[in-house]
């Protein structure tokens, strides 16, 4: 790319105009502006190095893939349609006719190929490399095997593109609306991912593109003239503030200095609830804890032991008493929301297990005596490791108090930094319980479940708890392999192995939850925590 | 009254510290005419410095005047306030402190301090100010005062620095000067230059001067009376003559005995005044020097005596001089000698 | 004749100062320059000499209080020249120094107790009981109430606290000690006290004292031999009583002829200086005291006259003596 | 009688006063400490507080650790609503949960909640039988200033509410309703040992170190001082990640460790600052004189001189060294929880300002009356450290 | 002097020569990397990763990469704001926390310096004891509260500041008085405190019988002898204000510096870390040396050599 010589010199100077002291970014922007809260400083606005989810609220509305998904299913999008062979492999998409670049260029299928190499290019080093891994070839690029010319895409002209995958993907549509799988321009992009962030290179061919931006303080996104559904965008202006204080944000929005957030303070959400201020969302998440599976402690090795704890636990008294921000008890471990195919939610198909909303104390108490172990005796004091957070810390108190008096167990809580936690939860380096939670890339089972697989024999570290157990290897791989109602047999199946296995305990699913101005509208948060703002309105 | 420059009536002064009361000046009257010079002898802690102190209003916490009042040019200084006073220090009276390594700033230069009081009394602009500070230097005899005008205090000797602080409390002029002890750390010739200094000052401005020291020569060569201060109380009080060779009070005769006959060949021993003053937290009911003199009664040590009028101008405090008390001729015998 | 138990030799002290803190128009000043002499056991050399002209200096640098310039100090046989703090210590002991700024020299935070009883616990001579009936005994020869040991110095007037530092020196029952003006600001009677205390000590311990003061009666009175001091420099040295009856160097003389007499009546002959007091700052050439000596000749302004013997016992640095 | 006009005997005399007992500066600091009310106040505080923290939690009836999640953010101070018949009610806004209570201020325990109609904004709770319930339908309305309006089988509820302290939990509940001024005692257990223990460090290294380097000077000044830099610079993250990866511990052990390391560094650079303006008087010189070691005069000479600024700030790293606690328990070092130390509470209840703020005003209050505390202590020693001063 | 300052400026150099090495080697040994994701990375991702920010080689051969850029004052690229420089992001940064900070340090000196003054001249009076409880209180209440507080109180109830963020000058005055808060307070009660030790020094007096007003020997006579340590604590603490505190930004949304000391730490941005504790000490020691050099000022008896 041409801007691969300029890493960086400069092309960061207008990210790096120093702020204004004087007035609001608002007051300079005319027409209607939205004023939202994108919480900390996006890692990058690059569709294809982002990661992150506050990158994805910018790029989900600076940048269209070829389909898109407001809530119904993807759509066609940049791409006026799109046909499949017959064995699935072969995806045809046409762009649409007017669809532009914010500078009035159209936009290419080269484009798209562009920049879907660029995604697995080693050299981009592009952490979601794997969203492309159903593409032929792709993991092979990236491992460096082979060239990225050999990307299963290609451009038949410029408005066709051709996509080859590996091996059928049920889920490759949803892929598709993904930020990742957004087009992006050989002539703007540099290889840092700067050009994105630079309000004089970041070209984008979605509803809005970036106009201003100031490090750590806000961004500004104004409509897209040339976009081909711009009649449809009502907003002139979206003023993304970068407030990460829950508290701060919660002042700045009864200020009405912003009209839109996800973050609230925990404490303050029951009344903001309840006054409606506050919408809860779903989110396709989870919040569980696990059991190390190379645990020290020998009673832990037996499932009824496991299974005790779980049941021990008062889960509707945690959402309702302690985290309060509106989410459900979860007795499963794949969050409500992910349809199968035959349109059942997978969740209240599965079932819940051995687990109720309140806590089996009795049950649970049977269980534990039948092990061996009547009123915890033998068991030795448990800990439950969590990372620093008000949440996490509280609903381990809340845990370790259930399980002392549910069971009589002793629980010591084992609180760590952040990255250090993440080394030792990941390397099973801790005693017996680890707090987890898990939000999906993409709207299917296979997010949730392909982490508890094995990785060449060995356990995968985002497992969190060295789960290893050949069946369920098995059960995914033929997943994996298959698709429709075969592959959601097997997944089925897959969750009820983990479920009895007991090495996870459900504690709650993570719900949105969102302060919006009753002002703004039309603004979609997609379950999977995308902020769509095409055809959102302010009313005056 | 009225030609009298000050006047200090039944003043008190009194440390307040946590054993008791230290009664450091017991009732001190005196006066001083404009243009004279009054010596003030006395034993080392007899009240002194804490009377000039108490003059200028400057004892600090826990010390406070307890009685008494201060005329100066007929008006009371006891009661003014701070800013008052403000007005009267450095510009009508001036000190000079016993203490010349601590009283000067250790921030700040010698000259720079100089400059700083000059401007604040007289109407200079600062490169004035230098050229008067540097030519006081000079006065009290410090070498290329251009130079050492710009040295900070510590680089100075003790004598220089007492020399600066003279320099200091002369440069605006005074009414009267305090000097205490100002020339303890000067070689003679020194001193003789800045007596001389002090003299002329008093000539030229009629300026009244309260000398404190210990070198009777000194007091002998400049003053025209002298108070001689014991215990906090003043023993004795008459014209310098007088109190070299008419002394009426056994501790004035006592401390002319101390000094050494340096004409002599042979060295003699020295005939100090034997015994240890008295403590002021609890001052002796009578006169305080009877614990220590040769010559005490009995009523000494019950009673206060009060200050005799010897003649016009001479005035002692002791019960010897009382008409009922036996006659002690070696008094005035031994008193004249020199 | 006996060993000398303190032996001066060339000694200089160079100050720099002046100058703000870049350092420019920074000063030498030489206050001891190119100092000797030697001092017997139980005997007492007295140092007279303008102010600032380096007596102080000299006795700081003597108990290397101060790092000499250049020269040598040789106490009890010993070059103490070089020695470091620790091996400085049993000469501490000693070597004593009576401060000349009774004040400045008394750590205010401690009471008159412990500023006495300090020399006895940093040498270890007494303790408990000892120690407090040492001090008592100590404040009371020099004249303060025992009860005193629980004030603090600021409680005191000039002459108490110039007490307190007798006392403080003389705890350790040093051999040597520098009186840096010990008496000058005590009344007469304390002083005949505190000298006869001295004298006393003397003869009890055959203590050597290096005596500094101004009032030269006390000086001729107390001291077996005098230095003169003028700029830096020893000018005149002599048996007391014959340097103060015919004193040799024109500055002798004029300071002796300033002594202020305690009689009122008594009218002197008073040599009176004329001329530039010279700064250390830019000592003049040749002769320091040449700018204001009667005498000057052309010789003194070239040449700096070196102390030389002009009889048995008596030095002095003059041309008229050549 | 005798006679007055008699000469005194001298020949026998000597009748000294019996000689009052000698003072040394460190007994006549204390007598001038003694005098001042203020700090005799402050140091009754500090060991009143002490003695809380010590014996409190196992006086207190309840533990810091006991939840009762049916009873959380209760406050100290109740209003109670008066249903009539005998029944008496809290209502918890912020939760728009009922909770039954006595007119005294007891808890009783929270109301069972019969129906839950989100939509409509309306709870319906039994208390003693009797169906409430709470409607808060009207906070939509903008503008609106009541929050609920509670209704007794259907009627209104008039009756009158009164403010009532919390009989129960006299400080109030925390969110999984544990007794805050359990946890507050308990808390100050950690507080005020890391406090305290800052304190000393402060005193004993920095005051030391600051000494020596100021008193030696030149290079050796050079090098110590750019040890302190160094020490000051390095993130003190890192340095807590560091040290509980070695040590493999993340115990109060290390919390003390970790600001013992760091903690002495400004003292030791103000103690400098003082001794190097200090070391030049002459009565350095003088106990220079007598001998006196470089250790006597830097400890019996100058930093006795240095004590203002010493003590004041040894007063300031008490709080200081509390919110580092707070913060170490950010990488997980400190206390484990449930148990807290008062700089967690408050942190953990900032989320709450608005709802709960006693929350945040208990431990803000216990460090701010332990700061009192501790100033006037420190101001009186100050005071009593200069013997000049007046009292 | 010209020998005491090059003396000084090498200590410096060296001083931060060894904290960089130090925090460089320190970094590599604690757990979590710059690639610790919620999300694990796949291996081979993570390795692709490792060689774009050059650490696949050798440890030392980092190190001396490293050492490199920085002799010609390059702190390298963020490797969590991808692409950025960190140069950039201290150079974008630091104005905003340097403007905040500026106000702050006025705060505590304008402020601070003459209530402790105050405090000092009517010991034992109302005003101290006023200002004694105000001060300890300052000190005793931590920023994040102050700020909560102010931002809650001020800004929400009441709706006199602006909830946040920078613009206009209201919106200074919570963040500055959080963030100096602590240091004013500070500040007070050493002035005090070195106040009340040097007026009952003879020079006062000296000064007081000379007739000077009262004005001047408090601030001429007794502040400059009583400025040492007040000097002393401003020095230190003027780099850390000056560079921002993560607390205050967060509460009032200000996009300085003081997240990134912090952050940077959280997820492990090796060059970030890197470049503000470089840039953070270098500040510091500049005014480590400035302080002394104002010691030299402020007393001349204090001299600056080696
Ligand atoms: N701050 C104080 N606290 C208690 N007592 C004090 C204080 N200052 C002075 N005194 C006492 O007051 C008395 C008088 O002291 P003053 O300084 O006037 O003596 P003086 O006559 O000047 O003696 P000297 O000639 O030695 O200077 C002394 O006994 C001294 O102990
Ligand atoms: N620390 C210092 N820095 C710079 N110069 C100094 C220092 N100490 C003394 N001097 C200078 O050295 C010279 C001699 O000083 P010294 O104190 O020895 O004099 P002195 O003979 O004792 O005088 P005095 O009788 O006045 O005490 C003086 O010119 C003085 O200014
Ligand atoms: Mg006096
Ligand atoms: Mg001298």
């Amino acid at each position: 790319a041409c801007g691969r010589k300029e890493e960086g010199n400069g092309s960061s100077s207008g990210a790096s105009s120093a702020p204004s002291g004087s007035g609001a970014p608002s007051q300079k922007l005319e027409g209607t502006v939205a004023k939202i809260n994108l919480g900390a400083d996006p890692k990058t606005l690059d569709p294809s190095l982002n990661s992150a989810s506050d990158g994805n609220n910018v790029i989900t509305n600076t940048f269209e893939g070829l389909l898109r998904d407001f809530g119904n299913g993807p759509e066609p999008a940049t791409a006026e349609h799109y046909a499949v062979s017959d064995d699935g492999l072969t995806w045809t998409f046409t762009l649409r006719e007017g669809a532009k670049w914010s500078d009035g260029q159209p936009v290419r299928a080269q484009d798209y190929v562009f920049s879907w190499r660029r995604t697995v290019d080693p050299k981009t080093a592009s952490e979601y490399a794997y969203f492309l891994y159903p593409i032929q070839n792709a993991q092979e690029i990236t491992k460096g095997e082979k060239p990225a010319e050999e990307l299963g895409v290609r451009a038949l002209d410029e408005r066709t593109l051709e996509v080859t995958l590996a091996g059928p993907c049920d889920y490759f549509e949803e892929l598709v609306c993904f930020p990742t799988l957004a087009p992006e321009r050989e002539d703007v992009v540099d290889e840092s991912g700067l050009w994105a962030k630079d309000p004089k290179k970041a070209v984008s061919n979605g509803p809005f593109y970036l106009t201003d931006y100031k490090l750590g303080s806000h961004l500004v996104l104004s409509k897209n003239p040339y976009y081909w559904d711009a009649e449809n965008t009502k907003l002139d202006h979206v003023l993304c503030r970068m407030i990460v204080d829950a508290s701060t944000i919660l002042t700045s929005f009864k200020a009405g200095e912003i009209q839109w957030t996800d973050k609230a303070p925990t404490e303050e959400i029951p009344g903001l609830i309840a006054s409606g201020e506050l919408e809860v969302l779903p989110y396709i998440s989870t919040y569980f804890y696990v059991i190390n599976q190379n645990t020290p402690v020998e009673a832990l090795k037996d499932v009824r032991v496991r299974k005790a704890i779980s049941m021990a636990i008062d889960r509707q008294a945690i959402c309702d008493m302690v985290t309060r921000g509106g989410q459900t008890p979860a007795m499963g471990y794949i969050p409500p929301g992910l349809t199968d195919d035959q349109g059942r939610d997978f969740r209240e198909t599965a079932g819940d297990y051995y687990l109720a909303p309140t806590a089996q104390a009795a049950q649970a108490q049977a269980l534990l005596a039948e092990a061996g172990y009547p009123n915890g005796e033998g068991i030795g004091t448990l800990e439950i490791l969590y990372n620093t957070d008000d949440k996490h810390k509280a609903i381990a108190e809340a845990v370790q108090e259930m399980l002392k008096q549910n069971l009589g167990l002793s629980v010591k809580l084992v609180n760590q930094e952040w990255a250090v936690f993440q080394d030792t939860r990941n390397s099973g380096n801790y005693q017996a319980l680890a707090r987890h939670g898990w939000t999906g890339d993409y709207r299917d089972p296979q997010t949730f479940l392909d982490m508890f697989m094995t990785v060449g024999g060995a356990p995968n570290p985002q497992s969190g708890n060295m789960y290893q157990n050949e069946a369920f290897d098995a059960l995914m791989e033929k997943a994996l392999a298959s698709t429709g109602a075969e592959r959601y047999d097997a997944f089925y199946q897959a969750e009820e192995l983990l479920m009895e296995d007991g090495y996870i305990i459900p504690i709650q699913y993570n719900v949105q939850t969102v302060l919006s101005s009753p002002k703004l509208t039309g603004w979609y948060l997609s379950s999977i925590g995308k902020l769509y703002l095409g055809r959102a309105q302010l009313e005056e | 009254m009225s030609d009298n420059l000050l006047q200090v009536d039944h003043l008190r002064a009194s440390f307040f510290t946590h054993v008791g009361e230290v009664q450091a000046v017991r009732d001190v009257s005196f006066s001083l005419k404009k243009g004279e010079i009054l010596g003030l002898v006395g034993e080392s802690g007899s009240g002194k410095s804490v009377t000039c102190m108490s003059v200028m209003k400057l004892l600090s916490h826990p010390g406070r005047i307890t009685g008494g009042a201060v005329h100066f040019r007929g008006r009371d200084l006891v009661p003014l306030g701070e800013r008052e006073m403000q007005q009267v220090r450095g510009n009508e009276i001036s000190m000079v402190f016993q203490d010349p390594m601590t009283s000067l700033n250790p921030v700040y230069t010698v000259g720079s301090q100089m400059v700083e009081v000059i401007r604040q009394h007289r109407p200079l602009d600062r490169r004035q100010a230098k050229e008067a500070a540097i030519k006081m230097l000079s006065l009290v005899g410090i070498p290329s005062p251009e130079e050492r005008f710009h040295n900070y205090p510590h680089e100075f000797s003790g004598g220089m620095r007492q020399r600066a602080l003279i320099a200091m409390a002369l440069s605006c002029d005074p009414g009267l000067l305090i000097a205490d002890e100002p020339t303890t750390a000067l070689d003679v010739t020194i001193q003789a230059q800045v007596l001389e200094l002090i003299g002329e000052v008093r000539e030229r401005l009629g300026t009244s001067i309260i000398l404190i020291t210990h070198d009777l020569g000194v007091i002998a060569e400049s003053c025209e009376r002298v108070i001689v201060m014991y215990g906090g109380m003043i023993m004795e009080q008459a014209p310098v003559e007088k109190i070299f060779f008419d002394p009426r009070n056994p501790y004035t005769l006592g401390l002319l005995q101390s000094v050494p006959d340096p004409t002599k060949e042979t060295r003699e021993r020295l005939q100090p005044i034997p015994g240890s003053p008295p403590d002021l937290l609890n001052p002796p009911r009578g006169c305080p020097f009877s614990g220590r003199c040769r010559f005490a009664m009995h009523i000494c040590e019950q009673r206060l005596p009060p200050l005799y009028e010897v003649e016009e101008g001479h005035q002692s405090r002791c019960w010897l001089l009382d008409e009922a008390a036996p006659r002690v001729p070696e008094i005035r015998k031994e008193g004249a000698k020199g | 004749m006996s060993e000398p138990i303190l032996k001066v030799e060339h000694l200089k002290k160079y100050f720099v100062a002046g100058g703000g803190f870049l350092g420019g128009n920074q000063r030498v000043i030489k206050a001891v320059d190119d100092v000797s002499f030697t001092l017997l056991p139980g005997e007492t050399l007295g140092l007279v000499g303008e102010s600032g002209c380096g007596k102080s200096t000299t006795g700081r640098t003597v108990l290397r209080l101060y790092e000499p310039t250049d020269g040598r100090i040789i106490f009890e046989g010993a070059d103490i020249t070089n020695l470091s703090g620790r091996e400085l210590l049993p000469y501490r002991r000693k070597m004593q120094m009576i401060f000349q700024d009774p004040y400045a020299s008394l750590d205010s935070r401690m009471t008159v107790g412990d500023i006495v009883s300090e020399p006895l616990d940093i040498h270890h001579l007494a303790s408990g009981k000892e120690r407090e009936e040492q001090v008592r005994s100590l404040l009371e020869r020099v004249g303060l109430k025992p009860e005193y040991a629980s004030r603090y110095p600021h409680e005191f007037s000039g002459g108490q606290r110039q007490r307190i530092g007798i006392a403080r020196a003389l705890a350790v029952r040093p051999r040597f000690i520098v009186c840096d003006e010990p008496i000058s600001a005590l009344d007469v009677s304390i002083q005949a006290q505190v000298v006869n205390m001295l004298e006393d000590l003397q003869e009890e311990f055959a203590l050597t004292y290096l005596f500094i003061a101004h009032d030269l009666s006390m000086v001729k009175h107390i001291s077996t031999r005098i230095g003169v001091m003028y700029l830096g420099k020893l000018v005149e040295l002599g048996q007391s009583d014959q340097l103060y009856h015919d004193p040799q160097h024109p500055y002798t003389k004029a300071l002796l002829s300033a002594i202020p007499v305690p009689n009122p009546k008594a009218k002197k002959e008073r040599i009176v200086l004329q001329g530039d007091v010279p700064s250390p700052l830019n000592p003049p050439s040749g002769c320091p005291f040449r700018t204001r000596c009667p005498h000057a000749m052309k010789v003194c302004a070239e040449v700096e006259p070196r102390l030389q013997n002009i009889s048995d016992e008596r030095q002095v640095a003059c041309h008229l003596f050549r | 009688m005798q006679n007055l006009w008699e000469f005194v005997d001298r020949s026998g005399a000597g009748a000294g006063e019996q000689p009052r007992e000698s003072l040394t500066y460190w007994k006549d600091v204390w007598r001038r400490f003694r005098k001042n009310k203020l700090a005799l106040v402050g140091l009754c505080l500090i060991v009143l507080i002490l003695l809380l923290a010590l014996v409190g939690p196992v006086l207190s009836s309840h533990s810091y650790s006991d939840q009762n999640l049916a009873l959380g953010n209760i406050p100290p101070i109740l209003r109670v609503t008066d249903l009539g018949q005998g029944s008496k009610i809290y209502v918890q806004e912020s939760l728009y949960q009922i909770i039954r209570v006595t007119d005294k201020g007891e808890v009783l325990g929270p109301a069972a909640l019969l129906k839950n109609d989100t939509i409509g904004r309306r709870k319906v709770f039994e208390v003693d039988g009797n169906e409430v319930t709470l409607d808060y339908s009207m906070v939509r309305e903008a503008g609106s200033t009541k929050k609920y309006e509670l209704y007794l089988n259907g009627s209104k509820v008039m009756g009158g509410s009164k403010t009532v302290l919390n009989r129960s939990n006299l400080l109030g509940t925390d969110k999984l309703g544990r007794d805050v001024l359990a946890r507050t005692l308990y808390g100050g257990r950690i507080s005020l040992l890391v406090g305290i223990v800052s304190a000393l460090i402060t005193m004993l290294v920095g005051v030391a170190y600051g000494g020596v380097s100021g008193y030696e000077g030149g290079t050796v000044d050079n090098v110590m001082m750019r040890i302190v830099d160094l020490l000051n610079s390095i993130p003190l993250m890192l340095i807590v990640i560091l040290l509980m990866v070695v040590t493999n511990r993340s115990d109060v052990g290390i919390v003390i460790l970790t600001i013992s390391l760091v903690y002495w560094l400004p003292m030791a650079r103000q103690v400098r600052g003082q001794v190097m303006s200090l070391k030049e008087q002459e009565f350095v010189l003088a106990a220079k004189a007598l001998g006196a070691p470089k250790s006597r005069i830097i400890f019996r000479h100058l930093i006795p001189n240095a004590m203002g600024p010493i003590v004041v700030s040894m007063m300031m790293s008490i709080p200081q060294a509390i919110f580092t606690e707070s913060f170490l328990s950010f990488v997980g070092l400190g206390v484990a929880a449930p148990a807290a130390s008062w700089g967690t509470l408050a942190n953990d209840a900032l989320g709450g300002i608005r709802s709960y703020p006693y929350l945040l005003i208990v431990p803000s209050v216990a460090i701010a009356l332990t700061m009192f505390a501790f100033n006037f202590v420190g101001d009186g020693l100050r005071d009593a450290l200069d013997p000049r001063q007046r009292q | 002097m010209l020998r005491y300052i090059l003396k000084r400026l090498l200590s410096m150099l060296l001083t931060l020569f060894l904290l960089a090495t130090a925090v460089f080697f320190l970094l590599r040994f604690i757990p979590g990397s710059p690639f610790t994701r919620e999300r694990t990375l796949s291996p081979e991702i993570e390795a692709l990763l490792r060689e774009k920010y050059n650490m696949d080689a050798p440890l030392w051969q980092q190190y001396l990469d490293y050492m490199g850029d920085l002799l010609h004052l390059d702190l390298g690229t963020s490797i969590q704001m991808l692409g950025v420089r960190v140069n950039d992001m201290i150079r974008n940064a630091f104005p905003v926390s340097a403007a905040l900070g500026f106000w702050a340090i006025l705060l505590v000196i304008v402020i601070g310096i003459p209530l402790g003054v105050l405090a000092a001249l009517k010991r034992g009076r109302w005003p101290d004891y006023l200002i004694s409880f105000l001060t300890t209180l300052g000190i005793a209440v931590p920023s994040f509260v102050i700020g909560s507080f102010i931002l809650y109180v001020f800004g929400e109830r009441l709706g006199w500041l602006p909830p946040g963020g920078l613009y206009g000058w209201r919106s200074y005055i919570g963040p500055v008085l959080a963030l100096g808060g602590f240091s004013m307070a500070f500040v007070t009660r050493l002035t005090r405190s070195s106040m009340l030790d040097v007026t009952s020094m003879d020079y006062i007096r000296t000064a007081r019988a000379n007739g000077l007003p009262r004005g001047r020997i408090v601030f001429r006579h007794a502040l400059k002898n009583a400025l040492i340590p007040v000097v002393t604590y401003l020095g230190s603490t003027f780099a850390a204000i000056i560079t921002g505190s993560f607390v205050v930004e967060k509460i009032f949304a200000v996009p300085g510096m003081g997240k990134y000391f912090v952050e940077s730490i959280n997820n492990r941005d090796y060059t970030v870390i890197m470049g503000t504790t470089l840039f953070f000490a270098a500040l510091y020691v500049v005014m480590v040396f400035l302080v002394d050099v104002a010691y030299a000022l402020i007393d001349p008896r204090i001299k600056l050599q080696d």
